[in-house]
């Protein structure tokens, strides 16, 4: 038993220390990591397919006038799949390989507005020609009207601080 | 001057072998970085600054901590330390092994007033181990008190230096060494507090400064339990002059609590009858021992 | 005998009792019988063919048929098949005659469509409500299509829960919902004297998130994936391909064998993580960290490379209907090789360490008993069953992805304990590494993704099942109009296993309470994925062993 | 000056106020009272008159009560050193015990008083009496009326089912020791005519050398004796049924009294009427054996009990072990070292004391928690401490103390125990088997009395919801507390009272036998160093070392305080769902089953109770309905009859005991006649 | 004084309880990995605990489920203060990708006063560990809310200014 013990203790002594020096020294992710989707507001169009594609319906569209389209993302339900990535035309949103988003705010630093000048080009789903057949309806749910920020009208009173 | 040797190193010295053991032990053993050396410090200091929760009827709950750890530093007044034990005149073994029973008692009767179930199942095994755990201890040093004729610890080790080893001695030491491991709470044996099965057990429902009073006491009982041994069973350099005797005690207490250390990373924890089942055969080795002081060997 | 054979002798059989059969692939066999005849089909399909029940699934086709579709599911594993059998019940009056009784296993899917969907089962041994919170209101059924996904009705305060009695002397230790070797929130009762468990409770469908009610009222088949990833954290590759897999059947895509192979490679790379990931749970609920430490650190290599491969660390994202998202690059194919040879040195020195720790030995060994025929009657899965000396993998029942080309071999040990499902596990680690191996030698060049050119077309069906870490998931999709299924499925593996924890429990001490459920590798997320939690009855349910077990097993030894 | 006619006068009060409770019994209260106030006046007289004995010398009466010429047999009152300290505690205990009944007796409305404070009182009176004679023929006379006496405190609850063959079983076992002793004392009469002391000692001195095997016949007898009155095993079998079923302010009187004297019958027997040779020095080992098996039995049985009387008369069965535990080392080397001889008689008679403090005093307890929620079970009743704070505090200070924690009475004698077989293992190395055995069971006696303490006093409250949430009565109260302080006072100032058990042990011994005081336990008035050969060989100094823990305690709370930690009251923490909690309340019988599981059958269910199997000799050994139901039927008529018409039940027994006596003299006679 | 150093030794010593309200494994499963060799959250003195009372931190995975409400809010009031709550995941800082089901309450500030974020589906382990650090004063935050707006006349885009919390 002794011998076992000793056996496992070597084994165990063996790799040596591997903690990494994060976050004193960075660690990046692997090359295709999906980090954070960052939007080029030049590029983006407003055609609305990467709200149509999102599995957590957390980019909306909305349009405040006849040229403009507001186009929020709200980092909080984002689950950094990347398919909003995949889908848009014109390459205008990436994954980068930024993880490092804790906040102490919650949902005020969660959320991103994009507001397109739709002058050219408006009721735009026109222009978007999805990957597949399959996204190619159009579903209810990624209205801002609609969803809103759906999910946060809790029956429930939350606890309050001491 | 001994009371604040005594009490010094089982106040200081506990927390901070604690914090050498997971940093050079588990830790590496682990192979991570670990924390702070220092780190059981700041933890009790944290605990000491929380909220102090109280769920049960208040009497017992809130000074069973402060008696326990009180009960440990008097074990510390009593146990010798390199040096002649500054209330080694008032008490000898069995007031000693009284003393760490209270504290014992005073985990117990936390467990028994915070009522919860897992508490209870707590200190039904804080009681069980405590009763397969004691005796070992128990015939250990009265092996020793037959090898020298004394009961009181000092002389003890003393008389042992002076006799230099024999087998009882020996058996002795190798018993205390096997309990040694449940008597300061390490794996295998952490079955009462079982953090994973019963949530820290008797100290389920403690928070704060009474939690801490408890770590540090576990902290400082390490210290004494190994001070036994290693002034007691392992007597070697009790007789040298003043610095070097201490610096030779800690040397040992040291090596005893980084080799506890050691076992403690690579065992997962036993059952209670398991662990019962062990000791019982412990409690044989030591009368062998003891069998061998009265035959003089 | 084969699906069509079977068929037609169930046809011979109950005659005009079954309206139709159909048999669309070999390894598919869809049954509808008229809904008094459900009890007697099941028992022969149980008893007589030896088929194993799986799951049931409750559809709301008010709309289409003014009727509910009740479909059971069974496994014909020797003659590698999937059975459904369907069966349709008035809306007016949504009962069906209970098949609990002859098929144990049936016990918590009953209940759970009946939650689900308002359909009685009639005659069920424990007809308590199982999945919704203790504060749903009882008239309210979520995956009625007319109940909208995202309705909250008002909080109750002090709903009452009905829970088991303890037997007399015993008392009760709650374990959970918050219990620190509990990942996740469950809650059972053990029922103790001294340390012995002489019972325990259930109430679970604390994690019950309506991931089939999303699936079918809002999502698109291709945003699906994507939720299902997220039935689980450690096995959702496993839940992702399945849906796929079953869409892709009912659509009939071909998917390019390429795609096949990478999906192989994901679900055994899934395997290896999550076999060591519970290797180390385990060792930290007997208090062993070190194996904590030192598993996960073998595991880190393989989690930066499914990172490099997909993108994420887990939840790959990579399945998508037809094929998938991401091409395993061939300059990763080394990297792959490298760290599974890392990965089988180090885990052969751990299995070779095993046997000779005694103290290790002394915790796993025989506790926790499950014997082989409970394990049948309750349908276990995975590990768990192999554990028990129950033979039945999918990956070689019922091949999928390129498991058809590949060598796998069945890992069974009749062992029945704790330390049967741990060798289980360590083997198909080995087993895992041989694969992948194979795979990575043998994969094919070509696209990743089938060409779709047209919508899917509505009320088609698919079965599809997935040898996951722990056992056996299954999904089934019924395509609907709107770019998304009219209902879909889910049954993961512990939702079978979890039915097996009260027997198990009984007899051990409260030390072997953790181990025994974490031996299960229980993943209460998934199981409870679509259970929905009934909030406005006032009462919630709890099972006893008795009534799981329908009162016909007790204990050899007591 | 006071002499042994105090102690008459003491003995007359009693019977007197036995018979005045009998005539007023119908008044429940005033019952009490009177029962109380000749209880005090009596144990003032009997303190005065031991204390004299036990600082001055010897006290005798002036003249024979009665003389019985044919056996040369004068009653003569004589309290020596030893008797004095039985008498102390009898005294202590007499007083608290009647003071606690006054309330207590009253929560048994239906049953009459006179069958409860006229036989307390006479039943004190024996045991006084039991002490206080150096002859054989009233030692066995006083002894027997004293059994009888209990024995019908014992079935008062008679309405109890468990009360009648509890008492049956009683009654047989004491009157079966009954015969041993009294064919043991009819074969020493046979050997020198008389039944003085002395004279005993004489004829077994000339047996020694003539009839070896009748010596240790006479031995036996004795031994068997003494032991079944106090509850050794195997012959205690009768203690776990009879203690619990008497009331329990009763309980508390026999455990603190008639329980003490099987020790002071072996003291008295082996010191007083027997030479010394070696038949002591066996008797002395197997005396020892005999307690360590009961200590061994008992309190591991103890451990597995969940009915709060009964596990208290377990530790009333391992307690009485250390004693005889103690007793036989002593005796054992009475003839190879005197200084641990001595050691060793004086540990046993101080744990002696100790143990006629903290048992009644957990009785008490016990007997508090009964009256408070009605219910022995610790399953029902528990977390007494939020409404009875006073008695939980002494419960708590009386477990501890029973379990030797130091800074408590009972850790000294422990301590005393523990040093005397440590040391005498030096000679006779089985001793030191015996110590570990009895430390051991010292640490089973705590967890006992941890689950005791935790289950019914600490922890949350769980009582039915009609008990009354208030602590008991003051005159309830008051007992306990006194005999709390004595506890603390004893294991404070452990010198003191060694100081008087000295003069007591060195008294019976051979003048000038024991070392003196100071070469044994040192000089110090406040720290015992006990020396044995020259070398210091243990010490405990409480005070010392219990200012360094006060100090100790005052850093923990200097700790404590540090942080500045704010309190709040939170609900248990119950893993997140809410429970009832008599639903998750842990079940007295779970706690250390693990443990107990080990011990299940150390303790056999008495054959006694499973005689009346079969059918055909159902009846023929169903002694319940032959021998004892009609007995005890027409006991209960006369006592029915006997309180409504307030009077006669004393002189009753007094009936009794002149029937018994006459029988005795009568076999006397017959034998003296050269039968 | 010692006050003071009670204070000063809270950050050091962060032991923290692990809760999971509804959440899919995978976050908490990269909580466990934040222990583990590669990334040793005990550098920081941050420890694991398995009852409420002992933690100064409650890390919350996993969208609220109706059925844990109760639980939760039992179990808040269990820890002692001074505590921390670290929402972990999407789920638990947004309701993720169930915010909308029926049985789902929301994100754990729907119920719980919640002081970090760290979303992520998955977070990765370092993710965490930032988060951590954050918390503990060592790192800098590195989100803000973004605005972004084309204007007709000029199509390069300007940052807005960022709304102040």
């Amino acid at each position: 038993m002794i011998a076992s013990k000793l056996k496992e203790a070597i084994l165990c002594l063996r790799p040596g220390l591997v903690t990494l020096k994060y976050p004193f020294q960075p660690h990046p992710p692997e090359e295709d990591f999906r980090g954070y989707p960052e939007v080029d507001a030049d590029k983006c169009i407003g055609c609305g397919g990467c709200a149509a594609v999102c599995p957590a319906r957390a980019i909306m569209i909305q349009d405040i006038d006849q040229n403009t389209r507001r186009i929020v993302r709200l980092l909080e339900r984002c689950i950094f799949c990347g398919r909003c990535a995949d889908v848009c035309p014109e390459d205008a949103i990436t994954m980068t390989k930024q993880f490092e988003l804790s906040s102490d705010m919650g949902r005020e630093d969660m959320e991103s507005e994009c507001q397109v000048f739709m002058a050219t080009c408006q009721r735009c789903g026109r222009c978007y020609e999805p990957a597949t057949p399959l996204d190619r309806i159009m579903q209810p749910g990624f209205r801002h009207d609609e969803i809103k920020r759906g999910g946060q009208d809790s029956p429930y009173e939350p606890v309050k601080p001491a | 001057m001994t009371f604040a040797i005594n009490i010094g190193l089982a106040l200081l010295l506990g927390p901070l072998l604690a914090g050498v053991v997971r940093k050079m032990i588990r830790a590496r053993v682990h192979s991570r970085q670990g924390p702070p050396i220092v780190q059981p410090f700041y933890d009790l200091f944290k605990l000491l600054g929380k909220e102090d929760l109280e769920s049960g009827p208040g009497l017992v709950l809130r000074y069973a901590p402060m008696v326990a750890f009180a009960a440990i530093l008097a074990a510390a007044l009593l146990t010798p330390m390199g040096l002649r034990p500054p209330l080694g005149g008032y008490g000898d073994m069995i007031v000693f092994t009284y003393f760490i029973t209270i504290a014992v008692v005073g985990v117990i009767m936390t467990g028994l007033t915070s009522a919860s179930p897992y508490s209870m199942l707590g200190a039904g095994r804080e009681i069980m181990m405590h009763l397969i755990v004691e005796p070992v201890l128990i015939i250990c040093l009265v092996t020793a008190a037959i090898k020298c004729g004394s009961l009181l610890m000092w002389d003890m080790a003393a008389s042992n230096y002076v006799n230099g080893p024999s087998i009882s001695m020996v058996v002795a030491a190798v018993a205390l060494f096997l309990a040694l491991q449940a008597q300061i709470g390490k794996l295998p044996f952490d079955i009462p507090e079982a953090e994973t099965e019963i949530m820290g057990g008797p100290f389920i429902e403690l928070s704060g400064p009474k939690l801490a009073l408890f770590q540090w006491a576990f902290f400082a009982r390490q210290i004494v339990y190994a001070s036994v041994l290693a002034a007691i069973f392992i007597p070697w350099g009790t007789g040298f002059a003043l610095p070097w005797n201490i610096a030779a005690h800690l040397l040992k207490v040291i090596v005893i609590i980084l080799l506890v250390g050691l076992i403690d990373v690579v065992n997962p924890r036993l059952r209670i009858d398991q662990a019962m089942t062990y000791f019982f055969g412990v409690i044989f080795v030591a009368l062998v021992g003891m069998g061998f002081a009265l035959i003089g060997a | 005998m084969s699906a069509q054979q079977l068929g037609e002798s169930v046809k011979q059989r109950f005659g005009d009792k079954v309206i139709s059969f159909s048999v669309p692939q070999p390894d598919q066999l869809y049954l509808t019988v008229t809904s008094d005849s459900i009890v007697p089909v099941a028992e022969y399909l149980y008893k007589d063919q030896g088929c194993r029940f799986i799951i049931n699934s409750g559809t709301d086709r008010r709309q289409q048929r003014g009727k509910f579709l009740i479909t059971h599911f069974f496994a014909q594993d020797k003659e590698k098949f999937y059975i459904a059998v369907h069966t349709e019940v008035d809306e007016d009056e949504p009962q069906i005659d209970s098949i609990t009784p002859s098929v144990p296993a049936a016990n918590w899917s009953e209940r759970e469509t009946r939650d689900m969907v308002g359909v009685v089962p009639t005659g069920h041994p424990d007809p308590r409500r199982l999945v919704l919170s203790d504060d749903w209101p009882e008239d309210l059924f979520p995956l009625r299509w007319d109940v909208e996904h995202g309705v909250k009705p008002p909080s109750v305060e002090g709903v009452a829960p009905e829970r088991l009695a303890p037997p007399e002397g015993a008392s009760v230790v709650p374990i959970g919902p918050y219990f620190p070797v509990l990942e996740e929130p469950a809650y059972f009762r053990v029922f103790v004297e001294g340390e012995e468990v002489v019972g325990a409770d259930y109430r679970g469908f604390y994690s019950h998130r309506g991931v089939e009610k999303l699936g079918c009222s809002v999502l698109t088949y291709n945003q699906i994936p994507f939720i299902a990833e997220r039935i689980c954290g450690i096995c959702g590759f496993v839940h992702s391909c399945s849906y796929c897999q079953a869409v892709e059947r009912a659509a009939g895509i071909e998917v390019p064998p390429r795609a096949e192979y990478i999906r192989t490679i994901m679900l055994e790379l899934e395997r290896i993580e999550s076999h060591t990931l519970w290797l180390g749970i385990a060792g930290h609920i007997i208090g062993f960290d070190t194996v904590l430490m030192q598993t996960w650190r073998m595991r880190e290599p393989l989690m930066w490379l499914c990172e490099r491969i997909s993108g994420n660390r887990k939840t790959y994202g990579m399945n998508l209907v037809g094929g998938v998202r991401r091409d395993i690059k061939p300059e990763i194919y080394d990297d792959i090789r490298q760290v599974l040879t890392d990965i089988e040195r180090e885990w052969q020195e751990l299995y070779d360490a095993i046997p000779g720790d005694s103290t290790l030995m002394a915790r796993l060994q025989g506790t926790g008993i499950l014997p082989t025929e409970v394990a049948r009657s309750l349908g276990a899965a995975g590990p768990t069953a192999r554990g028990s000396g129950l033979a039945i993998d999918v990956r070689v029942d019922h091949p999928f992805a390129a498991y058809d080309r590949l060598e796998v071999t069945k890992c069974v040990y009749d062992g029945c304990d704790n330390l049967a499902r741990t060798l289980v596990r360590l083997d198909e680690t080995v087993d895992s590494i041989k694969i992948i191996r194979q795979a990575l030698q043998d994969m094919p060049e070509g696209p990743i993704m089938a060409e779709i050119d047209e919508e899917i077309p509505a009320g088609c069906e698919g079965m599809s099942a997935v040898e996951a870490p722990r056992g056996e998931v299954f999904h089934w999709v019924l395509t609907g109009t709107e770019n998304r299924p009219e209902r879909w499925r889910v049954r993961a593996p512990t939702y079978a296993n979890l039915q097996n924890v009260p027997p198990m429990l009984e007899g051990n001490a409260l030390a072997d309470v953790p181990i025994c459920i974490g031996s299960y590798d229980p993943c209460f997320s998934c199981t409870e994925r679509m259970e929905i939690v009934d909030v406005n009855s006032g009462q919630v349910r709890v099972y006893s062993q008795e009534e799981i077990l329908n009162g016909d097993y007790r204990r050899q030894d007591d | 000056m006071v002499d042994a006619d105090l102690l008459i006068a003491a003995l007359v009060l009693l019977v007197a106020g036995a018979i005045i409770t009998t005539v007023i019994a119908r008044y429940r209260r005033l019952c009490g009272y009177v029962a109380f106030v000749t209880a005090l006046i009596a144990a003032i007289w009997v303190t005065m008159v031991a204390w004299q004995a036990l600082t001055v010398g010897p006290v005798q009466a002036r003249v024979p009560l009665l003389t019985i010429t044919e056996l040369g047999s004068p009653l003569l009152f004589v309290v020596d050193q030893l008797s004095a300290v039985f008498l102390l505690i009898t005294a202590l205990i007499m007083v608290c015990t009647t003071l606690f009944s006054m309330r207590y007796i009253l929560i048994y409305e239906r049953y009459s008083l006179a069958r409860y404070y006229p036989l307390l009182l006479l039943f004190f009176g024996s045991v006084i009496s039991v002490l206080s004679v150096h002859n054989m023929l009233f030692f066995l006379h006083f002894w027997e009326f004293m059994t009888l006496t209990s024995y019908v405190l014992v079935v008062f609850h008679w309405v109890n089912p468990d009360s009648g063959p509890a008492g049956l079983r009683y009654f047989i076992a004491t009157h079966v020791a009954m015969v041993c002793m009294l064919i043991a004392t009819i074969i020493v009469y046979r050997q020198v005519g008389s039944l003085e002391f002395a004279a005993v000692r004489e004829a077994i001195a000339e047996l020694t050398v003539t009839s070896p095997a009748t010596v240790h016949l006479i031995l036996a007898l004795f031994v068997v004796g003494f032991a079944t009155k106090a509850g050794i095993l195997p012959f205690g079998f009768w203690m776990p049924d009879a203690y619990p079923a008497a009331p329990t302010a009763a309980s508390a009187a026999f455990v603190g009294t008639m329980c003490k004297l099987g020790v002071y019958g072996i003291v008295r027997f082996f010191t007083t009427c027997l030479p010394l040779s070696h038949f002591v020095t066996t008797w002395g080992i197997i005396i020892a054996v005999l307690g360590t098996i009961s200590i061994f039995i008992g309190t591991i049985t103890a451990l597995q009990q969940t009915d709060s009387k009964r596990l208290l008369t377990f530790h009333a069965i391992g307690q009485t072990g250390y004693m005889w535990l103690a007793v036989g080392l002593g005796l054992a080397l009475l003839r190879i070292s005197p200084a641990v001889a001595t050691l060793a008689l004086l540990a046993g008679l101080f744990h002696t004391v100790n143990n006629a403090l903290f048992k009644p005093l957990l009785f008490l307890n016990a007997g508090a928690a009964l009256y408070r929620t009605g219910t022995r079970d610790m399953d029902k009743a528990g977390g007494l401490m939020a409404i009875m704070p006073v008695t939980a505090v002494t419960a708590i200070i009386a477990s501890l103390a029973i379990a030797g924690i130091p800074g408590l009475n009972g850790f000294v004698s422990k301590w005393l125990i523990f040093q005397s077989t440590v040391v005498g293992g030096f000679e006779l190395p089985v001793f030191v088997f015996l110590g570990i055995v009895a430390i051991f069971i010292s640490a089973v006696t705590l967890a006992s009395f941890l689950k005791f303490l935790g289950m019914l006093f600490v922890g949350r409250l769980h009582v039915s919801p009609e008990v009354e949430r208030r602590e008991v009565p003051l005159t309830m109260v008051i007992p306990q507390v006194t005999i709390a302080i004595f506890c603390v006072l004893f294991g404070v100032l452990p010198i003191l009272v060694m100081r008087h058990l000295y003069t007591a042990v060195s008294a019976i011994l051979p003048s000038g036998y024991s070392p003196a005081f100071a070469s044994l336990f040192g000089t110090s008035p406040l720290t015992v160093n006990l020396s044995l050969s020259g070398a210091p060989a243990g010490a405990w100094g409480p005070i010392v070392i219990l200012v360094a823990f006060a100090g100790c305690l005052a850093l923990a709370y200097l700790i404590f305080r540090m942080g500045g930690a704010r309190t709040r009251e939170v609900p248990m923490w119950l893993c997140g769902e809410e429970h009832d909690f008599a639903e998750v309340r842990y079940p007295v019988h779970s706690f250390l089953l693990t443990f107990n599981r080990y011990f299940a059958k150390i303790y056999p269910s008495i054959p006694f109770a499973q005689l009346a199997r079969p059918t055909a000799v159902l009846k023929l050994l169903d002694i319940d309905r032959w021998v004892y139901d009609p007995m005890f039927r027409a006991l209960r008529w006369i006592m029915r009859g006997m309180s409504a018409s307030h009077t006669g039940l004393p002189q009753f027994y007094m009936l009794w005991m002149i029937v018994g006596a006459a029988l005795a003299v009568i076999v006397l006679f017959s034998m003296a006649g050269g039968l | 004084m010692f006050k003071e150093l009670c204070q000063k030794a809270f950050p050091k010593s962060l032991w923290v309880y692990h809760t999971n309200t509804g959440a899919c494994n995978g976050c908490d499963i990269e909580v466990i990995d934040v222990l583990t060799p590669y990334y040793d959250a005990e550098r920081f003195g941050i420890k694991l605990v398995g009852s409420p009372r002992h933690a100064d931190v409650l890390l919350v995975c996993g969208p609220v489920t109706r059925q844990v409400v109760p639980a939760l809010k039992r179990l808040y009031d269990a820890v002692p203060d001074p505590k921390l709550v670290i929402a972990i995941g999407s789920c638990a800082v947004g309701g993720g990708i169930w915010f909308d089901s029926y049985n789902i309450v929301g994100g754990a500030d729907t119920i719980l006063p919640v002081d970090y974020y760290i979303p992520g589906c998955p977070p990765r382990p370092e993710a965490i560990l930032h988060g951590v650090a954050m918390a503990l004063g060592l790192v800098e935050k590195q989100v803000e809310p973004v605005h972004l707006k084309q204007l007709p006349d000029r199509p390069e885009s300007i940052p807005v200014e960022s709304e102040t919390p």
